[in-house]
């Protein structure tokens, strides 16, 4: 029997999304998987994103989240650049 | 309610917002797009923005406000797109019976969207250059500072 | 160079008195005549002012603040006469390159402007009584308390 | 040889011009002459003017002052209710 698989939509912003030459992309990870996993399935599988940091801020269905987190099928992880609003 | 627009904001209609007879202060902060010492010929800055999640936690932000300052009104709204030198990005009102409740409720909105509302900022230079401006207030392109 | 009016007060005048493309951050006070819990039918406030003093204090007022903030640039206006309830009777703008400066620079007028500038006001109210404001914000009519 | 003597305008305002019923009067006082003097004058000769209180907010030449300032000829003293500018 295979394991459970997610698929997340992953959204990149500014600085990152210049990086990867895109706004979004989505990802298969399985399941039980946290942000943590979805950053390193991008950052090794996605051209360009090697320069996202490892550890970057990251926000789960519009709520910044730990990096610990479970992400579950259906679920936008978006990697933040440092936020300067204002 | 949005609190994102793409137009040159209207203080008249921030303050539309918020005015009540029974506020006796009023608080406004604008933050610009600034060229000063510590720039170097900024012409303009491109803000983009994760929208969906900007309006979200605008939400949280001023319920938050409006619990800590209940008899607070507050308005504010961010411009996004490019914003030449002198104008506008963010606008903020918070009108209170007294002035003290107006500027501290003021002073936490602008200091809370510094902190956690997912805006991003690229200054665009007169000698033609382009650079992402890093949380501290100082632009950096170098990828190490990421 | 006239702090007082009697018209009805502009901010964007205000803002256009201290904008700068080196400021980054304005922040501008309200003073609006209210209505409140703490009120009983006002419904304006007349207000009066020593007006030769109120224009030395408030040079003196602004060249300090220049002083203690020298990068932020500061209006300030007062209106007098009859200013009906909901409309402003002071406007402060302070504008520098950082926001600190500017909340802390327009916070201090307001406070040197309800300590030393010396205005007066008469609440007039719904049941056609008219009463002097005492300092600490409450009306008193009692010859007691003067 | 008779006490030098100084003239000086009185002015009053808000509710003490209510008081007195003027917002200015010439008091002469003989010199040497403080703030006092000429306040415990006014209080004592102007109708109206007892209700204003013995130790007022005082201006001398549009400067806030203290009682035992002195006054001169010429010089402008003004009785200032509680200040409630704003």
């Amino acid at each position: 029997m295979g394991a459970m698989s997610a698929t997340v939509r992953v959204r990149f912003f500014a600085r990152y999304a210049e990086l990867v030459g895109r706004t979004e992309v989505q990802v298969s990870v399985e399941l039980p998987a946290t942000v943590s996993d979805v950053v390193r399935r991008v950052r090794t599988e996605l051209p360009g994103a090697g320069a996202i940091p490892e550890r970057p801020l990251a926000a789960v269905n519009l709520k910044q989240s730990k990096l610990d987190a479970r992400v579950e099928d259906g679920d936008e992880v978006a990697f933040l650049p440092p936020i300067a609003g204002g | 309610m949005t609190y994102l627009t793409r137009d040159p904001l209207s203080i008249d209609q921030l303050l539309a917002q918020v005015s009540s007879r029974a506020c006796g202060g009023t608080c406004v902060f604008l933050g610009t797009v600034r060229d000063g010492a510590e720039e170097d010929g900024v012409t303009a800055i491109e803000y983009s923005a994760y929208e969906e999640m900007v309006e979200a936690e605008f939400g949280q932000l001023v319920a938050h406000a409006a619990e800590r300052w209940p008899d607070a009104r507050i308005a504010v709204r961010h411009r996004l797109g490019t914003i030449p030198t002198g104008e506008a990005s963010i606008g903020i009102a918070a009108a209170a019976p007294h002035r003290a409740e107006a500027f501290d409720a003021c002073r936490f909105v602008i200091e809370e969207v510094k902190r956690r509302i997912p805006v991003w900022k690229k200054e665009l230079r007169l000698d033609g250059t382009e650079v992402w401006v890093d949380p501290s207030g100082r632009p950096t392109s170098k990828p190490s500072h990421v």
